[in-house]
């Protein structure tokens, strides 16, 4: 039954649905409301699992390596800073093919500190090794963490899975959620039971040193998991989470009044909101305009270059920025539409503009997305909303 | 053939001579199968687990350098969930990956009691990237990184005191062990597995190659480690010291020195003094665990 | 896709580290060996075995450090050249 | 260009060979490229170390499979290390042994540079015998110029000593060895 519940606690409440056996938890701001909301359903009997109070991210990320090879299911979430200093765990879980699933509140990165929201954190792990995904709201974020559990766990995948919600906007604001039966998770969530664990009863080493002869193919098996069993399972178990819980669930992007559009914005996280209401206040003027909203980022679906080289005009808007080049999102866009028209033929490619905006938490107005749709220029990492005034020289 | 009961095999990477191989051995074949091994990046850890081989017999995992102590509270806490908590955790490093990057994380192992066995092999140096100063690094060492020249007499601070800071912990059992007593270091591992809560075992490792001594000579020099009461032998049970290895003499601390290259140049006039700073380390040993039997 | 690097038990066992040996082995004389297994105990291979007052080095993975010449209470243990 | 294979055991001094070998033909204005059996080795572990040189700049950055030249530091690593199947046809190897390596089929030479080594410094320094002993082998290298290397690289007592043992690894192999 509907609820109306704050972010954070929502995804606590899932979570606890999908019985996780080791839980461990550190506190950074803005994410704290999980981990302290599955303390308090462990503390009053909601919840049977065992909580580690870990004294750092980087033990709060190997503690559920640990115990995920040991054969149990696992959670951990974080942000920012706490992210960053896990990321050496996180591409070592990957590496471990462990199925680890986490989510990430993302935050501004230090220095400055600053613990408003922007997707900057997240890059930092792009290339590790596992999955991301992005929610749009706090309903897509329970929802996504159902199946990023039956999708890490899958014997054809053992990847972790981060579900990623924007700070503050999603984790701390209030919708109506809801939540599903445990017996419905039950049904859609087998237990966890992997082959290969630390176990007594059979010895096994795990993370050996690996020489040249062996590496290369470890993370060429990554690849081709990422790119083959991750890329096919992600639309069957949004089916599936569709039918069984009678709620849309997208799996890689969502398509936004794209059927007869000639420009189309592209986003992932909250942002997408506010894109959307500006597409309907442009469609209400007959403007083509639509939204390709994506929520699968890595793997990185490849259609995404089919689906935008059919557009005149591509606005690419991310909270995030690879210091010195584009957003992460522009230059993954860029490369999968030129990949398309190299392997298609097609001679007419769309203009494609990257747009910088939010960071640190600074609101991105209605007016300033539709502004975006009139400007004729093209660039590829334009700043929206700076203040001269902030800006000056060393001396 | 090699005998089945031996948990850590041979055919491991280790130079001949090595103390923490030795020590290694010991201590799994005393906690027996039914135990998982979580270790740090290190010597150890590279030279019983370079793929296609591995030395373990018992489920063994490595993961990062400085994170052993807090892979093991997830197994523990696994292992708790899974209703398995016979199984013995056992979270070991060298002293680099124990004292200094893993420090943090034992620290946090320790705080909770976590029902598992820290363990940290002590050969004073970071070995497995060839001879770097630790901060278990005794003064006057002669390092890559604290190198004696024409300004340097070495290493210039003294070992990071590991008992006391567990003792700081609260850890329901502390021991210091070494290879040269294997049936005590054997017991004191028996004897902590089945204790419960947070148990640390200090174990001293001659390197050969680290330290600069024919590798015969390993067991001796752990000897002289004791005998000089550089390394006084100890047990403490829910803090309270229980026992210790009484000696009827100190034998004098350049027994030791002189064995070994790295201290080669504390016998030169210049760096005489250094003696000094270990000697005032053993009277404190000496006084603080009463060594010395008295002599009624 | 897997490239599994997960490993089976003590495959190092296949690592015979023997040709380590620098011309020196020990060699055990069995002459007044008192079974005290000290040999057997401070092996850093972990390559000795035996009973009672029978043990020997085993030469596909002694490595010649000569420990167990030291360690034997009764100079029962020898290094030979190879 | 061409191609030097060292193999040792690591602590055996094989990457200071392929260093001053290295420096002794960047002297007489060749190009070359010294470079370690990368691995985390083990005192007494076999290991090799690799020497490129030639009249161009060396930017080939691969392990030597097949080499023109090899020096083999310890005989006992020579079945082991299957020395014979990475030499080239016309390869020359010279192996610190005092036995006899013709029934391989290639140019093996046997140098007593243990022997030697104790000779003059009553301890086991077979790698800078070795070196010497090679620059009869290999016509590219001056022992002049190797003596200069040298001098760079170690100092006071212990240059001494490698002076010599360079000296006496040349001479045994100017009246021992045709090439």
């Amino acid at each position: 039954m509907k609820q109306f519940l704050e972010g954070a606690t929502s995804i606590a409440k899932t979570v606890a649905l999908c019985r996780p056996g080791v839980i461990a938890a550190y506190p950074i701001t803005p994410q704290t409301h999980i981990p302290e909301e599955l303390s308090s359903l462990i503390a009053n009997g909601e919840l049977k699992a065992e909580i580690v109070n870990v004294e750092s991210e980087h033990s709060a990320a190997s503690c559920i390596l640990g115990a995920s090879a040991t054969g149990v299911r696992v959670y951990s979430s974080t942000s920012s800073q706490g992210l960053l200093l896990m990321a050496e765990v996180i591409f070592n879980i990957a590496g471990l093919r462990l199925p680890v699933v986490m989510c990430c509140v993302n935050r501004a990165v230090s220095a400055p500190i600053n613990i408003w929201n922007d997707q900057q954190d997240i890059m930092s792990v792009r290339d590790s090794g596992a999955i991301l995904f992005f929610a749009e709201n706090i309903q897509e974020a329970c929802d996504l963490h159902i199946q990023a559990f039956k999708l890490a766990e899958d014997p054809e995948v053992m990847l972790p899975v981060i579900v990623n919600i924007d700070g503050f906007v999603l984790s701390h604001g209030y919708e109506a959620v809801e939540l599903p039966s445990q017996e419905l998770v039950d049904k859609f969530l087998p237990p966890y039971n992997p082959i290969y664990k630390l176990d007594p009863e059979n010895p096994l080493t795990f993370g050996a040193l690996v020489g040249p002869e062996w590496y290369m193919e470890t993370r060429y098996a990554i690849h081709h998991t990422m790119l083959n069993e991750v890329k096919s399972k992600i639309p069957k178990i949004a089916e599936e989470f569709t039918k069984m819980f009678g709620r849309k669930s997208y799996g890689f992007y969502e398509e936004y009044y794209l059927e007869d559009a000639d420009t189309v914005y592209v986003t992932f996280g909250s942002l997408s909101g506010p894109i959307k209401d500006t597409i309907d206040r442009l469609r209400e003027k007959n403007e083509k305009v639509g939204l390709l909203r994506i929520i699968t980022y890595r793997p990185f679906p490849a259609e995404i270059g089919r689906i935008l080289s059919k557009f005149n005009r591509v606005i690419v808007l991310e909270k995030d920025i690879s210091l010195g080049h584009t957003g992460g999102l522009y230059s993954d866009i860029v490369t999968s539409v030129y990949n398309y028209a190299q392997n298609s033929g097609i001679s007419k490619l769309p203009k494609i503009s990257g747009y910088i905006c939010g960071l640190g938490g600074r609101d991105v107005s209605l007016e300033e997305i539709e502004q975006l749709y009139t400007e004729k220029e093209i660039f590829s990492s334009k700043f929206i909303g700076i203040n001269e005034k902030n800006l000056g020289s060393y001396i | 053939m090699i005998d089945e009961k031996i948990l850590f095999t041979p055919g491991h990477t280790a130079c001949a001579g090595c103390g923490q191989s030795l020590a290694a051995r010991l201590v799994i074949d005393a906690a027996g199968p039914n135990t998982i091994v979580v270790n740090n990046t290190g010597c150890l850890e590279v030279f019983s687990t370079g793929y296609p081989y591995t030395s373990w017999r018992v489920p063994f995992i490595h993961s990062l350098f400085e994170n052993a102590a807090a892979v093991a509270s997830g197994i523990e806490k696994a292992l708790k969930y899974l209703g398995k908590t016979d199984v013995n955790v056992i979270a070991q490093a060298g002293d680099g990956g124990f004292a200094d990057i893993g420090f943090q994380a034992f620290s946090g192992l320790w705080e909770r009691g976590h029902n598992v066995l820290s363990i940290c092999y002590d050969n004073e140096a970071y070995m497995n990237t060839g001879i770097q100063r630790s901060g278990t690094s005794p003064v006057g060492a002669n390092t890559g990184t604290s190198p004696v020249g024409r300004n340097s007499y070495g290493n210039i601070t003294w070992k990071k005191n590991l008992i006391d800071i567990a003792l700081a912990h609260r850890c329901s059992y502390i021991a210091t062990a070494t290879i040269c007593y294997p049936v005590d270091l054997q017991n004191k591992v028996k004897k902590a597995i089945k204790i419960k809560g947070a148990k640390f075992i200090y174990i001293f490792a001659p390197c050969p190659l680290g330290w600069g001594y024919d590798p015969s000579l390993s067991i001796k020099i752990a000897e002289l480690a004791v005998e000089t009461g550089l390394f006084p032998l100890i047990e403490y049970e829910n803090g309270v010291l229980t026992k210790v290895k009484k000696l009827k003499e100190l034998k004098p601390i350049e027994e030791f020195l002189k064995l070994q290259k790295r201290f080669q140049h504390l016998f030169q006039e210049e760096n005489k003094h250094l003696l000094q700073i270990w000697e005032d380390f053993i009277k404190v040993n000496v006084e603080k665990y009463q060594i010395l039997e008295k002599s009624n | 896709m897997f490239a599994k690097m997960i490993l089976p038990s003590a495959t190092g066992l296949k690592n015979k580290t023997g040709s380590w040996r620098m011309g020196k082995k020990p060699k055990f004389l069995h002459k007044n060996c008192t079974g005290c297994r000290m040999c057997y105990l401070i092996c850093p291979e972990g390559c000795v075995s035996g009973s009672k007052k029978n043990y020997d080095a085993n030469l596909d993975y002694c490595k010649g450090c000569g420990m167990c010449v030291e360690i034997c209470p009764v100079k029962d243990i020898i290094m030979v050249e190879e | 260009m061409k191609e030097i294979i060292i193999f040792a055991r690591a602590g055996q001094g094989a990457i200071t060979t392929a260093q001053i070998l290295g420096s002794a033909l960047v002297k007489i204005g060749k190009h070359a490229y010294a470079f370690p059996h990368f691995g985390a080795a083990r005192m007494g572990a076999p290991m090799n170390a690799f020497l490129r040189y030639g009249d161009k700049p060396i930017r080939l950055r691969t392990r030597i499979k097949i080499a023109d030249y090899a020096i083999v530091v310890d005989e006992t690593l020579f079945e082991s290390q299957n020395v014979v199947n990475s030499l080239k046809e016309k390869a020359i190897c010279i192996i610190n042994s005092q036995k006899d390596y013709t029934p391989y089929g290639k140019k093996i030479i046997s140098i007593p540079a243990n022997r030697i080594s104790q000779e003059i410094t009553g301890k086991i320094f077979a790698n800078t015998v070795l070196l010497g002993a090679f620059c009869v082998v290999d016509s590219d290298i001056k022992i002049e110029i190797l003596y200069e290397a040298i001098k760079e690289r170690f100092k006071g007592k212990v240059l001494e000593a490698n002076l010599k043992l360079a000296e006496a690894g040349y001479n045994w192999a100017k009246d021992n060895v045709s090439v």
